[in-house]
């Protein structure tokens, strides 16, 4: 009962206790209120440092920007989404074409055209994998390390979708026509463009010459050099001298606190230099007219019928030697005859009667280029590398082939290491030169695989060492067989078996005086009869060799049976077994 | 209309109706509005017969007030048999309630 | 059969307007009641938890603004949301009862108001048996409630309204015991009786130290018979989503609103008119005020006083509503039988004592 | 016809209209709703007959009180799967029968006696009479009835709380 009562009791002291706490709070409510008014009153943006000391790991991901200038349409951006948010579109302008996509700041001369790219920032996770790979850090993440570039942006809610569908391309129609990208637009809009690409052209070519980024480029410190290069680029743009620029970049390192003594060297090194590359061979295909019309253009035709005809007339054309018009005549003609001439497709042709064919000079000018695969033959891990730095150091240069060649030939001899093989790898890499010997390498078609089926391996190694020698000393075939030969017999390991093998590569020597390979018809299966596993292993091998050797089916079973006799194995029945071999033949 | 009989009538009519559920229906609850029905009738004929039949007082409202009473006890101790009687037999049908005979 | 017609015309004509404008009046009172309630109740939340309240949709320009009467356009926004749902009845329910549950709820609200002055003159009916009147029409609310729940086809809903049928039937007994001392008191069941025998002795709730009591047990079991926090288990959030309302929407969950609301008014305007003087105005009670100050009465003085009672009421419903946690089945029904009930009932015969004695 | 015609012909048909629902409808829960309507028309004509405090206890008791328990009974008696509780009638027709003849004798005596009528009642306080009244006239059988009550409640709550052992 008593409980009963106090439970009562401490019930209502209980009661008036929580009234008199809410009752406080609804009185000082203009004290305590916290709440923030959201869309008219905002939190202050913390600094954002969750402790790492290097700054550009303290990233705010909030929204990708796209600096949309230094793009170089790489797509590794977008391989690297891994949903798929980012979606770009290149066009690479027609080789030799006027049309220059400009240079980063980073000084990369871009090479293609960016019409589109779109990030989707509902699909976007923030994952930050995009901002990595771009090698022009072209693309990041807003706010915070990098704010200098675009301040913080944390709202974007919007009604629709399309407003988050971020486009920071900015590419004209023009730009991309000029670019080439005609049938980019064309499938884009389902339209043709009215406008002569060719007229565009001659307005929108870019006349900023290169930079020279060479000094620039010597900063080891990432950072650095972009900071550098953004001094650099606008100095140089400014059109400032050598001299001035290198103080602005001076300043530029010192005003961010990145300077250091050894630098001095760099600066000098930039206020010397030329703040323009020469006329490199860029700058001479560039000069070159465009390239000749492209089938793909056709593409654009919708009808397949139409589209069909004119391809065929366009093939036609172009195999007989004719120019952009003389093409376009042509697919017009057609298209009168079978009655399909319609605006749309003379609109297209109309792009074609682009006059000239540079085929021909791009195909010379890849040609002249020098090949840093052919570098690869080297066996000598050291020297390849070697000649490779200097190939690579020689084309920074812009040397011309010959010079390049040179150039790698004075490396490898001042580090000793140059001998007649590898004088010889190095003059091949230039086209040119190789085209002066070539009846050599195309009649050195020996087949070293041929040497496998020597079974033991120290005997396999030596002649495939010699082979290689004779390949490298450009001997002919007959030449090389000696050569193995001889360096077998020298080691004493000639057995009349290797002969056969050996005298199997040069196809000129051996195979010629037999039977065509197409005769060699005996049916290996026939061996399966014999039941010995053993015998029927040398049997097969021994028959695999004979086959590989092109012997005659009688010296084939002459050889089968010596191996199997040199290792008692000869039983009557598998004499007769592989006698059968014959006489199926016959 | 607004005279004796018509009260009388209408009385009649819930009694019969009642009287016919208590006859027909097997559910007891069922059962149990029928007795409603039929204890409604017999209070409205008294409080008809205090307005009309030239009373002084309001005995009739009285033994309204007790019908009442005795209604709501009722309906207790019915619903109280009843839900005993679910617990019991699973079903509110009275006629599964035939233990008892011999 | 022309005369069913010709008075079917006369009773429109006679009577018709002046019956159709006292329930205009009545369903205008709910609906204003619930709108000011229900902005009433977000502000007086948000102030006791710290916060502002709605402060958006506003009429007067208030924008952002950190006034007061920011957002006070919300309710109405609300009621617009809640007329232009879609009404919505679930495939397995029982459309009937679904449909016909809300209009009983709120039917019990509405003719209950038939009975609540609003001040001496301000009423729609002048009953003899006044209160006994509001506490029958307010119990047919528990029927509505019951069958709301049995028609929704849902588990939630079902506890829910058991639940609520429960505590409504259980709390009314000691909310009548407690009415039954002031009818004790003052002899009549009239509430214009019960006014005017205040304004000879004194506001009920001082007339005596059981009286005081009764008004705390009345009030206590109004805020538990409108399911208000801390009673309100057949709609606990946590438990059954939203108890015997879960499958209502639209039109037929905006009468449940409607009909709660006009509850708690009803409790509050009850309790002001048994227990704190109805429309007598505070002056008069206390007698130190200046005599100048005595015209603060008459009909509209009197609506005056009676709301602000009323109103002070209901806020403190909903200061109990943001001070208390919700209780337990048990608990709740360990107060109303072994607290509350108990209470009333020793409150009744003393009262009888005392009034015998003094 | 006047107005208080017109409105207790609209309250009677209420009233028989229901009854007849509560007693002919499968659906006890529909039953159980048509028996609300029944109540208030009853408590309607209580309030014609102006009996206006039976008309309060007629809803206070019978819908507050009575009604939902009888819900209640119908939801705790049954297996709940659906939310339709049917229910089955056996002897129609002869309940009907012997209904339809109670109901014709019923309703000829009260048409054909000549019931005594005297000033019709127009009670204007009807709750000070009856109080009066059940003090002091009835107080036996008002003492009678509050015992009854008190051992309904007793029985009840015996009769329905869990059996032990």
């Amino acid at each position: 009962m008593s409980e009963y009562f106090s439970n009562i009791v401490s019930g209502l002291k209980s009661f008036t206790k929580g009234l008199q706490l809410t009752m406080q709070h609804f009185n000082n409510r203009k004290k305590l209120v916290a709440t923030l008014q959201y869309p008219h009153e905002k939190w202050p943006i913390p600094e954002r440092n969750i402790g790492f000391e290097l700054e550009e790991y303290n990233v705010i991901r909030s929204r990708l920007e796209v600096d949309i200038e230094d793009c170089i349409g790489c797509l590794k951006c977008e391989r690297a989404c891994p949903v798929d948010c980012i979606k770009i579109e290149t066009i690479k302008p027609p080789k030799g074409g006027d049309f220059d996509c400009g240079v980063t700041t980073n000084g990369t001369q871009k090479k293609m055209l960016v019409p589109r790219f779109s990030i989707d920032m509902t699909e976007c996770m923030f994952c930050n994998l995009c901002v990595f790979p771009c090698p022009e850090e072209c693309i990041y993440m807003v706010g915070g390390p990098n704010s200098s570039k675009h301040e913080i942006e944390y709202e974007f809610a919007a009604r629709e979708r399309s407003p988050l569908i971020f486009e920071f391309a900015v590419a004209t129609e023009k730009e991309i026509i000029a670019a080439g990208g005609i049938d980019y637009l064309n499938k884009k809009k389902g339209i043709v463009p009215d406008e002569k690409p060719k007229e565009v052209k001659s307005t929108l070519k870019k006349t900023e010459p290169k930079l020279n980024f060479e000094a620039v480029n010597a900063f080891t410190d990432r950072m650095t050099r972009a900071l550098a290069k953004k001094a650099f680029t606008a100095g140089a743009r400014a059109g400032s001298d050598a001299a001035t620029v290198a103080t602005q970049v001076k300043s530029a390192l010192v005003d961010a606190d990145k300077f250091l003594p050894e630098y001095e060297s760099i600066i000098e090194n930039i206020a010397s230099s030329p703040l323009m590359t020469s006329a490199g061979p860029t700058t001479e295909l560039k000069a070159k007219p465009a390239s000749g019309p492209d089938i793909k253009l056709l593409n654009s035709i919708t009808d397949k019928m139409v589209r069909g005809t004119a391809k065929k007339a366009f093939m036609a054309a172009k195999r007989a030697g004719k120019d952009g018009a003389g093409i376009s005549d042509d697919i017009k003609k057609a298209l009168t005859d079978a009655g399909k001439l319609t605006d749309e497709v003379i609109a297209i042709l109309k792009s074609f009667s682009v006059p000239g064919n540079s085929e021909v000079s791009n195909e010379s000018s890849v040609a002249s280029a020098p090949d840093i695969k052919k570098l690869n033959s080297i066996e000598d891990k050291m020297v390849r590398g070697l000649a490779k730095k200097s190939f690579m150091a020689a084309k920074r240069a812009k040397s011309s082939a010959a010079d390049t060649v040179a150039h790698i030939l004075k490396d490898l001899k001042e580090a000793d290491k140059l001998t007649a093989d590898l004088e010889d790898i190095v003059k091949s890499i230039v086209p040119d030169t190789v085209d002066a010997t070539p009846a050599p390498k195309t009649e050195f078609n020996l087949d070293i695989k041929k040497l496998n089926s020597i079974e033991d391996k120290m005997v396999r190694g030596l002649a495939k060492k010699s082979f290689m020698a004779a390949k490298r000393a450009k001997n002919s075939a007959a030449d090389t067989v000696t050569n193995i030969l001889n360096d077998l017999k020298e080691a004493d390991k000639l057995t009349p078996d290797l002969e056969i093998i050996v005298k199997s590569i040069a196809p000129d020597t051996v195979a010629a005086t037999q039977a065509p390979k197409t005769e060699f018809n005996l049916d290996i299966k026939k061996l399966n009869l014999i039941e010995d596993k053993m015998i029927r292993g040398m049997a097969k091998k021994a028959f695999m060799a004979a086959k590989r050797a092109a012997s005659t089916p009688e010296e084939t079973v002459a050889q089968i049976e010596a191996v199997l006799k040199e290792n008692d194995k000869l039983i009557d029945e598998v004499q007769t077994t592989v006698k059968s071999l014959l006489e199926n033949e016959s | 209309m607004d005279n004796l009989t018509s009260y009388l009538i209408i009385s009649a009519i819930l009694f019969v109706l009642g009287l016919y559920a208590v006859m027909t229906r097997r559910n007891g609850i069922a059962i149990l509005m029928g007795i409603e029905l039929i204890l409604n009738s017999a209070s409205l004929n008294f409080v008809a017969f205090n307005r009309f039949g030239g009373m002084t007082k309001l005995d009739g409202h009285v033994f309204s007030i007790f019908i009442i009473c005795l209604a709501a006890a009722e309906a207790v101790v019915a619903l109280a048999i009843i839900i005993n009687l679910f617990k019991n037999l699973e079903s509110v049908n009275v006629d599964h309630a035939s233990s008892m005979k011999g | 059969m022309s005369g069913f017609w010709q008075a079917t015309m006369d009773l429109i004509t006679s009577y018709g307007s002046l019956i159709s404008l006292a329930g205009l009046a009545i369903f205008g009172v709910m609906a204003v009641n619930a709108l000011v309630a229900v902005y009433f109740e977000r502000k007086v939340s948000a102030f006791m938890q710290d916060r502002l309240g709605p402060m958006e949709v506003g009429i007067f320009g208030f924008k952002g603004g950190r006034k007061f009467w920011g957002g006070i356009g919300q309710t109405l926004a609300d009621a617009l949301k809640l007329l232009t749902k879609e009404d919505v009845l679930p495939d397995k329910s029982d459309k009937a009862l679904m449909i016909l549950s809300p209009f009983i709820i709120f039917v019990g609200a509405f003719v209950t108001f038939v009975g609540v002055p609003f001040s001496s003159y301000l009423l729609i009916s002048r009953f003899d048996i006044g209160i006994f009147f509001i506490l029958a029409m307010s119990s047919v609310g528990v029927v509505g409630i019951i069958l709301a729940g049995w028609g929704s086809n849902n588990k939630w809903s079902l506890y829910g309204s058991l639940r609520s049928a429960a505590q409504i039937i259980s709390y009314e007994i000691p909310a009548g015991l407690s009415i039954l001392l002031v009818v004790i008191t003052a002899g009549t069941l009239s509430i214009h009786g019960i006014v005017e025998w205040q304004a000879e002795h004194r506001w009920f709730i001082f007339h005596s130290p059981f009286a005081f009591i009764a008004f705390f047990i009345y009030f206590i079991s109004g805020v538990a018979e409108t399911n208000r926090t801390p009673f309100d288990i057949p709609e606990a959030e946590s438990e059954l989503v939203a108890g015997w309302m879960t499958e209502f929407s639209g039109f037929r969950w905006a009468l449940f609103f409607l009909s709660e609301y006009a509850n708690m008014l009803i409790i509050s305007l009850l309790a002001s008119v048994v227990f704190l003087g109805g429309w007598l105005s505070p002056m008069a009670m206390f007698d130190i005020f200046p005599e100048s100050w005595m015209i603060m009465d008459g009909a509209l003085w009197g609506m005056f006083w009676l709301l602000l009672k009323a109103i002070i009421l209901i806020f403190v419903m909903m200061w109990f509503r943001w001070t208390f946690p919700r209780l337990r089945v048990d608990q709740l029904m360990y107060l109303c039988w072994k607290v509350l009930l108990p209470f009333s009932l020793v409150n009744l015969v003393a009262v009888s004592i005392w009034e015998l004695l003094f | 016809m006047s107005m208080s015609e017109l409105v207790f012909i609209f309250i009677a048909a209420l009233t028989i209209s229901s009854a007849f629902w509560v007693v002919f409808s499968n659906n006890l829960i529909y039953s159980a709703v048509a028996l609300l309507f029944t109540l208030f028309g009853v408590a309607g004509l209580y309030v014609f007959l102006f009996a206006d405090f039976i008309a309060a206890t007629q809803v206070m008791v019978y819908v507050g009180g009575i009604l939902v328990l009888i819900i209640f009974g119908v939801m705790l008696t049954n297996q709940i799967s659906e939310s339709t509780v049917t229910q089955t009638n056996r002897p129609r027709l002869l309940a009907g029968v012997i209904a339809f003849i109670i109901f014709l004798m019923v309703a000829y005596i009260s048409l054909t006696t000549q019931w005594h009528e005297g000033t019709v009642q127009t009670a204007e306080k009807t709750t000070t009479v009856i109080g009066d009244m059940i003090l002091n006239e009835y107080l036996l059988p008002f003492e009678a009835v509050s015992l009854v009550l008190l051992a309904a409640l007793l029985g009840s709550a015996l009769l329905s709380r869990k059996q032990h052992g």
